[in-house]
C-alpha cells in the first residue's frame, strides 16, 4: 500500500514537471526540467526493479542528452522566437493527444493490473530466461544474458544505431564549411 | 555453409560493410568493396528467393537460441522477393551513387554517404528479414536514422528542414508502433510474430488488442507515407539529394508496407477481431482517397520532384488499395505493384536526377527539351511515365489489370472507377513531363556528360520492359507469396 | 483489479503531456524534449509491465525467489540507446537548422516557395557557367 | 579551458577514477547492474570531463576525431566478427556456445567480446558527439585536407 502511494506520488510529481516543458517560456528551463524528469524516471526504474535500466536512463537521459540539447541551445543562441505560441492553448494538439490518450486509457482498461506475478507476459518467455539462463550461460546479471546472448541480435542492431547516430551527425554537422546558403562561397 | 547461413549472410554483410568502407576511407577500394559485397548480397537474395520458392518459408535461429527466447530471422516468398528488389536495386545504384552525389556532396563527405547507404539497405534488409516484432523497431531505426542523415546532406537548406520535419514525425510513428507492440507483449508475453499469431486469436476481443493494431497500423502507415499520413514525404523526396532520392522512392515506403503485410495479416488475428474488417474498410477509402488527391495534386505542381512525390502517394494508394482487399486476387496485385513501382519511380527519379544534372532545376521549363539531348534517359523516362499511367506493354499495365481484376472479384465498383479516374490523372501529369522533356523549341545548350550513369537506369527500365512483355514469373511468385501472406498455402 | 491500473494511466498522461508539447510548441530544441519525454513515458510502461509486487532486479542470487521480468528491461535499453541516437541527430539538424535560417520556430520556418526552392545553389551555378 | 589550478589537479586525480568505474561498470555487467553501453557512456563521459579541464586542443590531440570514427567502426566490427565466428565454428550467428570446447566458457567469452564491442562504438561515438556539439562553429570534424582538395565533378566534363 505504501509502495503504491509512493508510486502515485512519483508519478504525479514527474507530471507537474513535466507540464513545466510545455509551459515555462525558457528553453533553458525546458532542457533542466527534462534533466530532472529523466532522473526521476530512473528512480520509478530502479523502484520497480529495473536497475539496468535505471543505470542507462540516469547516464544517457539524465546526462547525455541533457548534455547535448544544452549544447544546441548554446549553439542557437538564447532563441526566444517561441513567443509567437507561448500561453495560446493549441486546439489541434489538444485534440489529438485527447484521442490519443482516451484511446490508450481505453485500450489498456482490460489488461491485467500492475505488479502481479501471474500476468501473461510473466508466463511466456521470461521463465526461461530466471530459470535457465544460469546454466545455459553461466551468469547471474539475467539481463545481461537476454540482452548479450538470448537477444544478443537487438543489441547488436543498437551498437549499429549508435554507429548510425554519431555517422550521421558527422554527416550533417562534421564538414559545416560549406552550406547553409550563404556560407557557400568558400567553395 | 554458406547456404545454410544465407539468410542471416544477407544483413549482416552489409551490416559489416558498413564500419570497413568507414575504415577504408576516401579510397577508390571503398567503392569497389561496396560494390562487391552488395553484389554478391544481391545474388543471395535471388537464390534465397528460389529456395523459399520451392520449399517455403525458411527460419533462422540467430545465436541457436529456438523462437520465442531467441531472435528468429524468418523469410517468406514476399520477403524473399522485397529483399531481392532491394539487394538489386542498391547493387545497381552503389556504383554510381559517387557520380550521383558529386554534385551536390563535396567529396570528403561522399564516402560516409556511402556508408549511410549500405545502412539503409542493411536496415531495409533487416526490416524484410526478422519475425521478431521488437527486431522491426530496431532495424526500421537503422534504416530511419541513415535516411535522415542521407536527406540532410543535399546542397540546399530546405533539406534540412525536410529531414528534421521527417525525424519527428518518423519518430513519433516509430514510437507508436513501440506502443502497439508494447501492448500485445502485455498480454502474451512474447515478441516473436508467428508465435503472437499463435498466441492473439486468445485475446482478439480485448480493448487492447484493437488498440495495438491501431497503433501498429498508424506507426507503420506513416513510414509507408499511406494518406493523410504521407506529408513528409513529399519535401523529403522534393529536397533531398537527387541520388538518394531515387533509392528511397523505389524501396523505404514499400518496406514499410511490407511491414504492415505482415502484421495485418501475419501476426494480428484480423478476422476475430472486432475493428478488423473496419480497419480495412478505412484503409480502402484511405487509399481511394490518396489516388485522388496524390493524383489531382501531381496535376497542380510544376516541380518534376514534387510531381512524381505526389504519384508516389498515390501509387501507394493503389498498393495500400490490393492489400486491404485482403483476398488473394488483390494481395497478388498489391504485390505485383510494390515490385512494379519500385523499378517504375526509380528509373524515374534517376532519370530527372541525371536531367538536372548541372543545371540543379528540376521545374518543367529547366528541363525542356533534354530529352533530345540525353536520347537514352529520354526513352527511359517514356517507359516510366507510361508504366506509370498502365499503358499496354508496360508493367504498369500488369500492376492495373491484376488490380482491376481483384477490384471486379471483390465486386468493389466504385472504386475501379477510382482506379480509372486516377489513371486519367496520370496520363495528364506523365504527358506535362514528357512534353517538356522533349519540347523541340527549346535550343538549349548540349551538355555532355558521363554515359556511364545511364546503366542504372537501362538496367531500372529493362526490367519494367520486360515485366510489361513477360509477366509470368513475377505473377506466379506474386501469388505464391499472397498465399502464404494470407496463411493459405 | 482495475486498481492496479493507475499506474499504466499516470503513464499515458505523461506519454501526452510529452506529444503535446512536441506538437504544440514550435521551438525545435523544445520539440526534441518532448520527443523525449513521450519516449520516455513509453519506456515507463514496458517497465511497468515488467513489474512484479516485492520481485528484486534480476539479478539471481540465492536468497531471492521472486525477480521482476527481465525481458522489458533489454528491449528499452536498446529503446533508450536508440532514443538518444535519434536526438543527437535531431539536435545537429536543429544546429544547421539556425545556422540556414537564423531561427529555430517552426512557425517562422518554411522551404523557398514553389520551385525557386530546388534553385541551384551558388556552387552549382559557378560551375556550370 | 579551465585555467584553475585546482580543477585540474582534481581532474588529474579525477579522471583515471572515472575511468577505472568505467572499467568496473564493464566487467561486473555480468553479476550487477552494467554492461558495455553504460561503460561506454562513462569513459566518454571521462574524455569529455579531460576536454573541459585541459582544453579541446589537448583533447584532440590524446584522443583525434578520425581515430573516434575508427574506434566506433572497430567496435561494430568487433560484434560483428563475434557472431560471424560462431558461423565459421559451425554454429549459428552470435552462437556464442561454439567459441569454446565448454559451452558455459564459450558463452563467457563472446559476451566479454561484445560488451567490448559496445564499449568501443559507445565510448567514441558518445566523445565524438561532445566534440561536434560543443565547437563553436561546424568544421571541426572535418579533414581539412580533404575538404580542400574538392574533386573535380565527374558528372560534368
Amino acid at each position: 500500500m505504501i509502495s503504491e502511494v509512493i508510486d502515485i506520488a512519483l508519478l504525479a510529481m514527474l507530471w507537474i514537471i513535466s507540464l513545466q516543458v510545455i509551459f515555462t517560456r525558457s528553453e533553458l528551463t525546458a532542457i533542466m526540467v527534462f534533466g530532472a524528469f529523466s532522473l526521476i524516471c530512473a528512480g520509478l526504474f530502479l523502484a520497480m526493479g529495473a536497475a539496468d535500466v535505471a543505470f542507462t536512463e540516469a547516464a544517457v537521459g539524465a546526462g547525455v542528452s541533457t548534455l547535448l540539447m544544452l549544447n544546441a541551445l548554446r549553439r542557437c543562441g538564447t532563441d526566444r522566437c517561441n513567443s509567437s505560441r507561448r500561453g495560446v492553448i493549441d486546439i489541434r494538439a489538444l485534440a489529438l493527444t485527447g484521442v490519443t490518450g482516451a484511446a490508450l486509457i481505453w485500450g489498456t482498461r482490460d489488461l491485467p493490473g500492475v505488479g502481479l506475478a501471474d500476468n501473461p507476459v510473466h508466463l511466456h518467455v521470461a521463465p526461461r530466461y530466471l530459470q535457465a539462463s544460469f546454466d545455459e550461460i553461466g551468469i547471474p546479471n539475467v539481463v545481461t544474458s537476454v540482452l548479450a546472448s538470448y537477444r544478443g541480435f537487438d543489441t547488436f542492431g543498437e551498437v549499429v544505431v549508435v554507429f548510425t547516430a554519431g555517422l550521421g551527425v558527422w554527416l550533417i554537422l562534421g564538414s559545416g564549411k560549406r552550406n547553409d546558403g550563404k556560407a557557400d562561397e568558400d567553395e | 555453409m554458406i547456404a545454410q547461413h544465407a539468410q542471416i549472410l544477407v544483413v549482416i554483410l552489409p551490416l559489416l560493410c558498413a564500419p570497413l568502407v568507414l575504415l577504408l576511407g576516401k579510397s577508390r577500394i571503398a567503392v569497389w568493396f561496396t560494390v562487391g559485397v552488395l553484389s554478391v548480397n544481391a545474388l543471395l537474395t535471388w537464390w534465397l528467393l528460389l529456395q523459399v520458392l520451392t520449399i517455403g518459408t525458411l527460419r533462422y535461429s540467430l545465436g541457436n537460441w529456438p523462437a520465442p527466447w531467441g531472435i528468429e530471422y524468418r523469410l517468406d516468398p514476399l520477403g524473399a522477393l522485397l529483399q531481392v528488389m532491394i539487394a538489386s536495386i542498391a547493387a545497381v545504384m552503389a556504383p554510381f551513387l559517387r557520380k550521383l552525389l558529386a554534385e551536390e556532396i563535396g567529396s570528403s563527405r561522399q564516402y560516409a554517404a556511402l556508408v549511410a547507404f549500405i545502412l539503409l539497405t542493411a536496415g531495409l534488409l533487416g526490416i524484410v528479414a526478422t519475425g521478431d516484432a521488437f527486431n522491426v523497431f530496431v532495424f526500421l531505426e537503422i534504416s530511419s536514422l541513415s535516411t535522415y542523415a542521407l536527406i540532410a546532406i543535399a546542397d540546399k537548406r530546405d533539406a534540412l528542414l525536410a529531414s528534421f520535419r521527417y525525424l519527428i514525425v518518423g519518430t513519433i510513428g516509430a514510437t507508436f508502433f513501440l506502443i502497439g507492440i508494447g501492448l500485445v507483449y502485455i498480454l502474451t508475453g512474447t515478441l516473436n510474430m508467428d508465435d503472437l499469431a499463435v498466441r492473439l486469436p486468445e485475446v482478439s476481443h480485448t480493448n487492447t488488442t484493437q488498440i495495438a493494431l491501431i497503433f501498429v497500423t498508424i506507426g507503420i502507415a506513416i513510414k509507408a507515407a499511406i494518406w493523410p499520413l504521407h506529408a513528409w514525404l513529399i519535401p523529403c523526396y522534393s529536397y533531398a539529394p537527387r541520388g538518394i532520392v531515387a533509392f528511397l522512392a523505389a524501396l523505404s515506403t514499400k518496406v514499410a508496407l511490407y511491414a504492415l503485410a505482415r502484421f495485418l495479416f501475419g501476426v494480428f488475428p484480423l478476422a476475430d477481431m472486432p475493428i478488423g474488417s473496419v480497419l480495412l474498410e478505412i484503409l480502402q477509402l484511405l487509399a481511394i482517397a490518396a489516388m485522388l488527391i496524390g493524383s489531382a495534386a501531381a496535376i497542380a505542381h510544376s516541380n518534376v520532384r514534387a510531381v512524381l512525390a505526389y504519384s508516389s502517394v498515390a501509387q501507394i494508394g493503389y498498393i495500400t488499395l490490393g492489400l486491404a482487399l485482403a483476398t488473394s486476387a488483390g494481395v497478388t496485385a498489391a504485390i505485383i505493384h510494390m515490385f512494379n513501382h519500385a523499378f517504375i519511380k526509380g528509373s524515374l527519379f534517376m532519370c530527372i536526377a541525371i536531367l538536372a544534372t548541372g543545371s540543379g532545376k528540376h521545374t518543367l521549363e529547366s528541363l525542356k527539351g533534354l530529352g533530345h539531348r540525353m536520347p537514352i534517359v529520354g526513352i527511359a523516362l517514356l517507359i516510366g511515365g507510361f508504366s506509370l499511367i498502365g499503358v499496354p506493354l508496360t508493367s504498369g499495365f500488369i500492376s492495373k489489370w491484376f488490380l482491376i481484376t481483384a477490384l471486379v472479384q471483390a465486386e468493389k465498383w466504385i472504386w475501379i472507377v477510382a482506379v480509372l479516374l486516377s489513371s486519367v490523372m496520370s496520363i495528364i501529369y506523365v504527358w506535362k513531363i514528357v512534353e517538356a522533356v522533349f519540347d523541340k523549341s527549346d535550343d538549349k545548350q548540349v551538355r555532355s556528360y558521363d554515359l556511364s550513369v545511364d546503366i542504372p537506369i537501362v538496367l531500372l527500365a529493362a526490367v519494367s520492359l520486360y515485366i510489361g512483355i513477360n509477366s509470368s514469373a513475377l505473377v506466379s511468385t506474386a501469388e505464391q507469396a499472397s498465399k502464404w501472406l494470407l496463411g493459405m498455402p | 483489479m482495475d486498481s492496479q491500473l493507475y499506474n499504466y494511466w499516470l503513464v499515458i498522461l505523461l506519454m501526452m503531456t510529452g506529444l503535446y508539447a512536441l506538437i504544440a510548441r514550435g521551438n525545435l530544441i523544445r520539440k526534441i524534449i518532448g520527443l523525449n519525454i513521450f519516449q520516455v513515458s513509453v519506456f515507463m510502461l514496458y517497465i511497468s509491465a515488467g513489474f512484479i509486487r516485492e520481485g528484486a532486479a534480476p539479478i539471481l542470487s540465492p536468497n531471492v525467489d521472486v525477480y521482476s521480468n527481465p525481458l522489458p528491461h533489454v528491449l528499452i535499453l536498446t529503446a533508450i540507446v536508440v532514443s538518444v541516437a535519434t536526438t543527437a541527430l535531431g539536435l545537429a539538424l536543429v544546429i544547421r537548422i539556425k545556422a540556414a535560417f537564423g531561427s529555430i520556430d517552426d512557425d517562422t520556418l518554411s522551404y523557398s516557395s514553389g520551385d525557386s526552392a530546388t534553385e541551384l545553389s551558388i556552387k552549382t551555378q559557378k560551375s556550370s557557367q | 579551458m579551465s585555467d584553475d589550478i585546482i580543477l585540474r589537479i582534481v581532474g588529474k586525480f579525477l579522471i583515471p577514477l572515472v575511468v577505472v568505474f568505467a572499467l568496473y561498470v564493464q566487467f561486473h555487467g555480468e553479476y550487477g547492474p552494467g554492461g558495455g553501453f553504460q561503460a561506454g557512456v562513462i569513459l566518454g563521459a571521462a574524455l569529455i570531463l579531460y576536454r573541459l579541464l585541459f582544453g579541446d586542443a589537448a583533447a584532440r590531440k590524446a584522443v583525434s576525431p578520425r581515430w573516434l570514427r575508427l574506434q566506433a567502426a572497430v567496435g561494430v566490427l568487433l560484434y560483428g566478427g563475434t557472431g560471424v565466428a560462431g558461423i565459421l565454428l559451425q554454429g549459428q550467428f552470435l552462437e556464442y556456445n561454439v567459441l569454446l570446447t565448454d559451452p558455459i566458457n564459450g558463452q563467457h567469452l563472446g559476451i566479454i567480446l561484445i560488451e567490448l564491442g559496445v564499449l568501443l562504438t559507445v565510448s567514441a561515438t558518445i566523445t565524438a558527439l561532445a566534440y561536434t556539439f560543443s565547437a563553436d562553429s561546424e568544421e571541426h570534424l572535418s579533414d581539412p585536407q580533404v575538404d580542400a582538395s574538392s574533386q573535380s565533378d565527374q558528372l560534368r566534363s
